[in-house]
C-alpha cells in the first residue's frame, strides 16, 4: 500500500548552500507525523517544498504515489494538501467568519455568473454551513464577526487552522503551530490536533521544541543540517544517540 | 555617413546627460521614500523657469542662476517633503495624489507667473566646435553634458564615500534595518528630495536656452523619465544613467534614420520588452518588487 | 420594504434632478454619470490590490470598439455598446499574460507602458482609428419614445437618463460581485495571498479576472461617453484623465463600494462647477491642486471615513 | 421638461436653405435685441493646459477689439448702438467640455455666435450647432466638411495659403532646386505637408527626402536637424511647427551649420531667433504672418481696420507676446461686425446670410471668394490674396499678397493628389 505522503531524495540548493540534501520520508494516512530538527535544519524549507511554496532543485514529492513536486500551490491545495504558516498569517482586515469562508474556496467554487444572478445560494449557504462548523469545531464559534488581526494569539492560531480545515484535506501541514503559546495553549491546541486526526485528517508539523510533539505524534522524522537524521515513534526518537547529539550540539539554538 | 554617425552620436550624448540628471532624481527619490514622484517633470520645469527669472529677465550671469535653479528646486523638494511625503510616509498612494496636486499647483504658477507661451531666453553663447569639417557641438550643448557628467560623478562619489551617501543607499535598500542602525530616516529623506529634486532643477535650468521653456514642458521629461527608470530597474541608480544612455542613443539614431514617431514606438517597446523579460529592469534587484 | 422605499426616493430624485440644473450642468451630469462607472470599475480591479495606470486607455478600447462597430459595419448603437465592453474585456485578458508577470509598483508601471502602447497605435493607424484626429461623426444613440417620454438623445437629460439606467446597472452588478464570494476572494487575494493560494486560490486567475471584470466595465463607460460626444481621439484617453481618475478613487476612498464614487461626485462638482462658477478659469488648476494635496493629507482614509464617522455615530445613539 | 423647440428635432440643415432669413430658430430664444443691449459673444478655446497658447492670446486681442468698438459706440443694429461682450469658456482643448461649453454659452449665456480653435474639440460640438443652428467660426478648416452649415473658417484657410509663400520664392530665387521638410504628426502638421509637397511640386522644387514627421512631444531638435542637413537641401522647410518647435529647429539650424534658405508658416516671436541665431541666418527667412504694424497693411484693401493701432496697443499690454494667434480672433470679429451691422441684426442666420453673401466676403487680407468645395466639400472658407512675408534686416516686411485661388485654378490637382495621400481630403477624414 502506498503510503499518503512520500518524499524520496528531496534537494534545495539556495545558490551555493543545500538546504535540504537527499530527504526520505514517508506519512501514512490518519497519523500525525512530526519533522523536527534544531534551526537551520531545513525543515521549513522541506515543508515549502511539499506544499508547492518551492520547487525542489531535486528529488519529488509523491501524493498517493502521484508527483506533485513543482505543481504550484493552490494545485498542491486541490489535491488535498493544505498548509498553515509561521506566526499567525491571516486575513487580519477581514472577519473570522470571511476568514474561514476563503478555507471553503476549493469545495464550494464561486461561480461569478452564478453569483451575479443570485442562483448560487445553496453554494453559499454550504460555505457558510462548512465555515461555521469549522470554526465551532476549533472553539470559534462565538467570534465570527469580530476582525480576525483583533484576536487573541491563541485563537489567531486556531483560526488559522479553522481556515486550512474548511476545506476539508486529506494532509494539514502546521508550520510551527506552538510557537509563543504557554503551556495552557499547547494543551488545548494538541487537544485539537488530536480530534483533528480522529476526524480522519493526516496531519504534518514541524517543530523545533521536541517536547510538545512527543505526546502527540505517531511518527517523528528528524533532520539536521538539511539531512535525514532519524525517523521512528518518540520513544525511540528520544533516546535516539543522533538526536540527542543533534539537539545538544545546537543546544544554543533550542529554546 | 561618417559625419553623419559621429554627429548623431554627439547628438545623443546631449539627450542623455539631461534625461539622466531627470531620471536619477526620480530614482533617488523613489528608492529613499517608496513613492513615485510625478511632479518630477514640472520640478525640471521649475529650474528652467529660474533661469528664465534671473538670467533672461535680470541679466544674472548664466551659471549663477543655474546654481540658483539646482538650490531654489532643491527646496522646493524639502517642502515636498516636509508638507507632502513626511506626513504620508506610510501611504505611498496618498504620496502620488500629492506629488500630482503639487504638479497642478507649480504648472497654474507658472501660467499664472509667466503666461502660457514659450518664454524667451538669451542663447548663453552662440560658439560652435566644428571638426571634421561637418561635425559640429555647441558649446551651450557641451556644457549640458560636462555638468552633467561632473555632477553624476559627484553624486557617485557622495553616494559611495561619504557617510550620508551610505546612510542614503542603506534606507534605500532597507528602510527599517537602516532605521534599526541609527539613520534617522527624516534626515535621509531631505537629502534624497533635495538631491533628487535639485537634479531636476538643474537640468531643466542647463537646458533652458536650448529648449522651449514653458509650463507644460514637464509632461514630456516625466514620460522619458518613466521609460529610462523603468528600463534601467526601478531602485538602481547605475541603471538610470545605463538606461538613459541607452535610450537617448536608441531614441535619436531612430529618428534620424527613420523618424521621430517611430522612435518613440521603439522606446516604449523597449521598455515593454525589459518589463516582460525582467520585470525588475536591467539593474533593479527582485526584493523591493 | 424599508430598502426599497430608499431605492425608489433615490429613483425619484434622480429622475427630477437633471430638471433642476441649467444646461451645462445637465451635459456635467452625463459626464459625471459615466465617470462614476469609470471610478466604480477601477475600485474592483483594486479590490486585488493592483493599480493600474492603464484603465482610461482600456476605457478608451471600449469607445474606439463602439464607435468603429456601429461606424463601419453598422451595428446598433446599444449592441455596439456591449461589443465595447466585451472588446476593453478582451484587451484587458490579452495583456494579463505580459503584465500579471507583475506586481505592485511593476505593475503600475507596467500598465503604464501598455496603454501608451495601445494609444500610439491609434495614432500610428489611420486607418481605421483616424490618427491623431480620432473618430468623428460616431452614431449617436437612436432617438425613441417609450409613451410618457421622448428620449432624444442630443438632449443632455434623455442622455443621463439613458446612461443613469446602463451605469446603474452595471453598478448593481459590481456590487453583487464584491458581496460575492467571489468579492471575497478578491479581498483574499489582495491581504494575504499565500495564503490565499494555501487555501485553493489561483491567484493569477483571479486577478486577472478582477482586472477583465473591471476592464470590461470601463469599456462601457467609453462606449457610452464615445455615442454621446460623437468623437474620440487617442488624447481623451491620455495618462493626465488617468491622473483624474486616480485621484477620485483616492480623494474619495477605496475602502468602501461608495468611497471612488463619492470622490468622483465631489470633485467633478468642484471643479466643473464651483470653480467655473467662481469664474477661476485660470486658477482652476491651482485650486483643484490645493484640493488635492489638502484631502489627502487631511482625510487620509478619504471622504468615506467621514461618511463613516457620521453613520456610526447614528448607529450608537 | 425642456424647451419646446428642441423637442421636435428637425434637420438644421433643410430648414437653413428654406428660410434663410427669417428668424426662428431651434432652442434659440430669438428676441429681437433690446435698444442699448449687450451683444454677447462666445470665446470657445483652450484656456488652460498645453493648448491654451491657441485660445488665451486670442482672447486678449478680441478684449482690445471689443474696447475699440464700444468705445466708437458699439456695433449699428438698425437704428440702434449695441454693445460687444465676450463671454468665454475653456474647453481645455477636450471635445466633452466643448460639448459642455457650447451648450453653456448657447443656451445660458445667450450668445449670437462662437468663434473657436477647433481641430480636437469640433466634433465634439457639432452636434450643438446642428440643433441650435448656432453660427461657429473655427481657425482650422480641416473641421468642414458638407454636414458643418454653420462653421466658417473666415480668417486663416490653414494650410492652403502656404503656397503663396512657395510661389514667391520660387519666382524671387529661382536658383533654389531642392528641399527637405519636417512637420509634427498631428492635425495641423499633415495638412500642410501634403500643401507644400503640392506647392513645391508646382514650383519645380525637387523634395530630396520624405518628409520627416516627429511626435508633437519632441523638445531635442538636433536629430531631425542632422538628418534634415544630411542631403545638403538648399531649401529646409519647416511646415506649419508651432513656436516651440520653430525656435529650436532653427536655432539647430544655425547651429549645425546651415546657410540656406528657411521657409515656414510662422514665424512668432522671430526676434527671439534672431536673438538666438543671428541677423544674416534670418535674413530672408520666408512666412506668412505679417506683424499689424506694417505699413502695406493700410492700404485700402485691407479690412481689418486700423491693423497699426490695434498692434501697438497689444505690444503695450502684452510686450512681446504679438504672433498670429493675437489677431486671428479679432479678424474674424471684423467681418461678423460687418455682416451684422449689413443684415441689420445679430440673429446666426442673418449673419450668415449676410457674411456669405453673393459668394464674396472681406477677409482681413482683402476681398476674398467663399471656396472649398473640393477640399472640404463645402464652400465656408474665405479665400482670397494672403501676404508673403520675408524677415529683411531683422524685421518681417509684406513682401506682397498672392492670390490662392489663382494658384489654385492651375495646380489644384496636385494639391488635391498630394492631400489625399495623406488622407487628408474631406471625404477621407473618418
Amino acid at each position: 500500500m502506498t503510503s499518503l505522503l512520500e518524499v524520496q531524495n528531496l534537494t534545495m540548493r539556495f545558490g551555493g548552500l543545500t538546504a535540504v540534501d537527499g530527504l526520505n520520508f514517508k506519512v501514512e494516512k490518519g497519523h500525525i507525523h512530526g519533522l523536527i530538527g534544531p534551526n537551520g535544519a531545513g525543515k521549513t524549507t522541506t515543508f515549502n517544498m511539499i506544499s508547492g511554496f518551492y520547487t525542489p532543485s531535486d528529488g519529488k514529492v509523491l501524493l498517493n504515489g502521484e508527483e506533485i513536486s513543482g505543481l504550484p500551490m493552490h494545485h498542491v491545495a486541490n489535491r488535498g494538501i493544505v498548509r498553515t504558516f509561521q506566526h499567525s498569517t491571516l486575513f487580519g482586515e477581514l472577519s473570522v467568519l470571511d476568514n474561514a469562508l476563503v478555507g471553503t474556496h476549493m469545495t464550494f467554487r464561486p461561480n461569478i455568473f452564478a453569483a451575479i444572478l443570485g442562483l448560487d445560494g445553496a453554494a453559499r449557504r454550504n460555505a457558510l454551513d462548512r465555515a461555521r462548523s469549522s470554526l465551532e469545531f476549533f472553539g470559534l464559534g462565538g467570534l465570527e464577526n469580530e476582525l480576525a488581526g483583533d484576536l487573541s494569539h491563541g485563537h489567531q492560531r486556531a483560526l488559522g487552522m479553522a481556515v486550512a480545515y474548511a476545506s476539508r484535506p486529506d494532509l494539514i501541514l502546521l508550520d510551527e503551530p506552538f510557537t509563543g503559546m504557554n503551556p495552557e495553549e499547547t494543551r488545548q491546541m494538541m487537544e485539537l490536533m488530536r480530534r483533528l486526526c480522529a476526524e480522519g485528517t493526516t496531519i504534518l508539523l514541524v517543530e523545533h521544541d521536541m517536547q510538545a510533539i512527543m505526546g502527540l505524534c505517531d511518527n517523528i522524522t528528524c533532520m539536521s543540517f538539511g539531512k535525514f537524521l532519524a525517523e521512528g515513534g518518540p520513544s525511540e526518537i528520544r533516546n535516539h544517540p543522533d538526536v540527542i547529539e543533534a539537539y545538544l550540539g545546537g543546544a544554543r539554538h533550542v529554546a | 555617413m561618417f559625419e553623419l554617425l559621429a554627429q548623431t552620436g554627439l547628438n545623443a550624448a546631449y539627450a542623455a546627460s539631461y534625461i539622466s540628471l531627470v531620471a536619477v532624481g526620480l530614482v533617488l527619490i523613489f528608492g529613499v521614500m517608496g513613492v513615485i514622484n510625478f511632479a518630477h517633470g514640472e520640478l525640471f520645469m521649475a529650474g528652467s523657469y529660474v533661469v528664465v527669472a534671473l538670467y533672461a529677465d535680470r541679466m544674472v550671469p548664466f551659471f549663477v542662476a543655474v546654481v540658483a535653479g539646482l538650490i531654489f528646486v532643491g527646496i522646493l523638494g524639502l517642502i515636498m517633503e516636509r508638507a507632502l511625503f513626511r506626513p504620508l510616509r506610510d501611504n505611498p498612494l496618498g504620496g502620488l495624489v500629492a506629488s500630482i496636486g503639487f504638479l497642478l499647483i507649480l504648472q497654474a504658477l507658472a501660467v499664472l507667473g509667466f503666461g502660457v507661451r514659450m518664454e524667451y531666453v538669451p542663447p548663453l553663447t552662440q560658439d560652435v566646435i566644428v571638426f571634421a569639417d561637418k561635425i559640429s557641438i555647441p558649446v551651450a550643448r557641451l556644457y549640458v553634458i560636462i555638468a552633467a557628467v561632473v555632477m553624476l560623478s559627484a553624486l557617485w562619489y557622495f553616494l559611495k564615500r561619504t557617510r550620508f551617501g551610505w546612510a542614503l543607499r542603506a534606507s534605500a535598500q532597507d528602510p527599517e534595518a537602516a532605521a534599526l542602525q541609527g539613520i534617522s530616516v527624516t534626515q535621509t529623506a531631505m537629502i534624497a528630495m533635495f538631491i533628487g529634486a535639485g537634479f531636476a532643477g538643474l537640468a531643466g535650468a542647463l537646458t533652458a536656452p536650448l529648449v522651449s521653456v514653458n509650463p507644460h514642458m514637464g509632461h514630456t521629461i516625466i514620460v522619458t523619465a518613466f521609460i529610462v527608470i523603468i528600463v534601467g530597474g526601478v531602485g538602481s541608480l547605475e541603471g538610470a544613467v545605463v538606461a538613459s544612455v541607452v535610450y537617448a542613443f536608441v531614441h535619436t539614431f531612430v529618428t534620424t534614420f527613420y523618424d521621430g514617431v517611430l522612435a518613440d514606438i521603439t522606446g516604449l517597446s523597449l521598455m515593454l520588452i525589459v518589463l516582460i523579460v525582467k520585470p525588475t529592469g536591467l539593474f533593479g534587484s527582485a526584493d523591493r518588487a | 420594504m424599508r430598502n426599497f422605499l430608499i431605492w425608489a426616493v433615490v429613483a425619484v430624485a434622480l429622475i427630477i434632478l437633471p430638471n433642476l440644473v441649467s444646461f451645462s450642468q445637465q451635459e456635467v451630469l452625463v459626464f459625471l454619470t459615466i465617470n462614476i462607472l469609470v471610478v466604480a470599475s477601477y475600485r474592483l480591479l483594486t479590490l486585488t490590490g493592483e493599480w493600474s495606470l492603464g484603465h482610461v486607455v482600456i476605457m478608451g478600447v471600449g469607445a474606439y470598439a463602439s464607435a468603429l462597430v456601429t461606424k463601419e459595419l453598422g451595428l446598433w448603437v446599444p449592441l455596439g455598446i456591449l461589443v465595447g465592453g466585451a472588446s476593453a474585456a478582451f484587451i484587458a485578458f490579452l495583456l494579463s499574460y505580459p503584465l500579471f508577470r507583475m506586481k505592485g509598483f511593476y505593475f503600475l508601471i507596467g500598465s503604464f507602458a501598455a496603454g501608451e502602447i495601445i494609444r500610439l497605435m491609434w495614432k500610428r493607424f489611420r486607418d481605421p482609428f483616424g490618427g491623431a484626429k480620432g473618430i468623428k461623426g460616431i452614431d449617436p444613440m437612436p432617438d425613441f419614445s417609450i409613451g410618457i417620454y421622448q428620449f432624444d438623445f442630443f438632449e443632455p437629460v434623455s442622455y443621463f437618463y439613458f446612461s443613469a439606467v446602463v451605469v446603474a446597472l452595471c453598478l448593481w452588478i459590481l456590487w453583487r460581485i464584491e458581496k460575492s464570494p467571489v468579492g471575497l476572494t478578491f479581498h483574499a487575494v489582495h491581504w494575504q495571498d499565500k495564503l490565499a493560494q494555501a487555501s485553493g486560490v489561483n491567484l493569477r486567475s483571479y486577478r486577472t479576472l478582477a482586472f477583465v471584470i473591471a476592464s470590461g466595465f470601463a469599456g462601457i463607460a467609453g462606449a457610452l461617453l464615445a455615442h454621446y460626444i460623437g468623437t474620440i481621439n487617442p488624447n481623451s484617453f491620455d495618462v493626465e484623465v488617468m491622473v483624474f481618475v486616480l485621484t477620485w478613487a483616492i480623494v474619495g476612498g477605496t475602502g468602501t463600494f461608495y468611497g471612488p464614487i463619492l470622490g468622483c461626485i465631489v470633485l467633478t462638482i468642484l471643479n466643473e462647477i464651483v470653480l467655473r462658477e467662481l469664474g477661476l478659469e485660470q486658477t482652476r488648476p491651482l485650486i483643484y491642486g490645493l484640493i488635492l494635496i489638502l484631502s489627502i493629507l487631511f482625510m487620509p482614509n478619504g471622504l468615506e471615513s467621514i461618511v463613516q464617522k457620521f453613520t456610526r455615530r447614528k448607529e450608537a445613539k | 421638461m425642456f424647451p419646446k423647440g428642441l423637442k421636435n428635432g428637425f434637420s438644421r440643415r433643410t430648414f437653413l436653405k428654406s428660410t434663410a432669413a427669417t428668424a426662428l430658430s431651434a432652442g434659440l430664444p430669438s428676441i429681437a435685441l433690446a435698444a442699448g443691449e449687450t451683444v454677447k459673444i462666445g470665446f470657445l478655446a483652450p484656456l488652460t493646459g498645453a493648448t491654451a497658447a491657441w485660445g488665451a492670446p486670442g482672447l486678449s486681442g478680441c478684449e482690445i477689439w471689443a474696447e475699440k468698438v464700444n468705445a466708437a459706440g458699439g456695433i449699428k443694429i438698425g437704428d440702434d448702438s449695441h454693445h460687444i461682450e465676450f463671454v468665454a469658456y475653456d474647453n481645455e482643448y477636450d471635445p466633452a467640455k466643448a460639448r459642455t461649453g457650447a451648450t453653456k454659452l448657447i443656451r445660458e449665456d445667450g450668445v449670437k455666435f462662437v468663434m473657436m480653435l477647433g481641430g480636437d474639440t469640433w466634433p465634439g460640438v457639432q452636434p450643438v450647432a446642428d440643433r441650435t443652428g448656432m453660427l461657429f467660426s473655427t481657425l482650422l478648416p480641416s473641421d468642414l466638411s458638407p454636414d458643418t452649415e454653420t462653421l466658417l473658417a473666415p480668417t486663416e484657410v490653414h494650410p492652403i495659403y502656404l503656397v503663396t509663400g512657395v510661389q514667391w520664392l520660387a519666382e524671387n530665387k529661382p536658383e533654389l532646386k531642392t528641399a527637405v521638410m519636417c512637420a509634427q504628426d498631428d492635425a495641423l502638421g499633415l495638412p500642410s505637408v501634403a500643401t507644400y509637397l503640392a506647392a513645391f511640386e508646382a514650383a519645380g522644387i525637387e523634395m530630396q527626402d520624405e518628409p520627416l514627421l516627429f511626435d508633437p512631444a519632441t523638445t531635442d531638435f538636433a536629430p531631425i536637424v542632422t538628418r534634415l542637413l544630411s542631403t545638403s537641401p538648399d531649401i529646409v522647410c519647416l511646415d506649419t511647427c508651432y513656436s516651440d518647435y520653430v525656435h529650436p529647429i532653427c536655432e539647430q539650424l544655425f547651429q549645425q551649420g546651415y546657410q540656406g534658405q528657411i521657409i515656414s508658416a510662422t514665424a512668432d516671436f522671430y526676434d527671439q531667433m534672431i536673438a538666438k541665431t543671428s541677423k544674416e541666418f534670418m535674413e530672408g527667412f520666408i512666412f506668412q504672418f505679417p506683424d499689424f504694424d506694417d505699413p502695406a497693411l493700410n492700404a485700402d484693401n485691407i479690412n481689418f481696420k486700423d491693423a497699426n493701432g490695434f498692434y501697438a496697443e497689444y505690444n503695450k499690454r502684452f510686450p512681446g507676446q504679438w504672433g498670429a494667434v493675437s489677431w486671428e480672433y479679432a479678424a474674424i470679429m471684423e467681418l461678423w461686425k460687418d455682416a451684422a451691422e449689413k443684415a441689420g441684426s445679430v440673429e446666426p442666420d442673418a449673419v450668415l446670410a449676410a457674411m456669405t453673401e453673393g459668394g464674396k466676403g472681406k477677409h482681413a487680407f482683402g476681398d476674398a471668394d467663399w471656396w472649398g468645395e473640393e477640399m472640404f466639400g463645402i464652400n465656408n472658407a474665405l479665400v482670397g490674396d494672403w501676404p508673403v512675408v520675408v524677415i529683411e534686416d531683422g524685421k518681417a516686411v509684406i513682401k506682397g499678397f498672392k492670390s490662392i485661388p489663382d494658384w489654385y485654378d492651375q495646380h489644384g490637382d496636385l494639391l488635391i493628389k498630394h492631400m489625399s495621400a495623406y488622407d487628408q481630403m474631406w471625404n477621407q477624414r473618418s
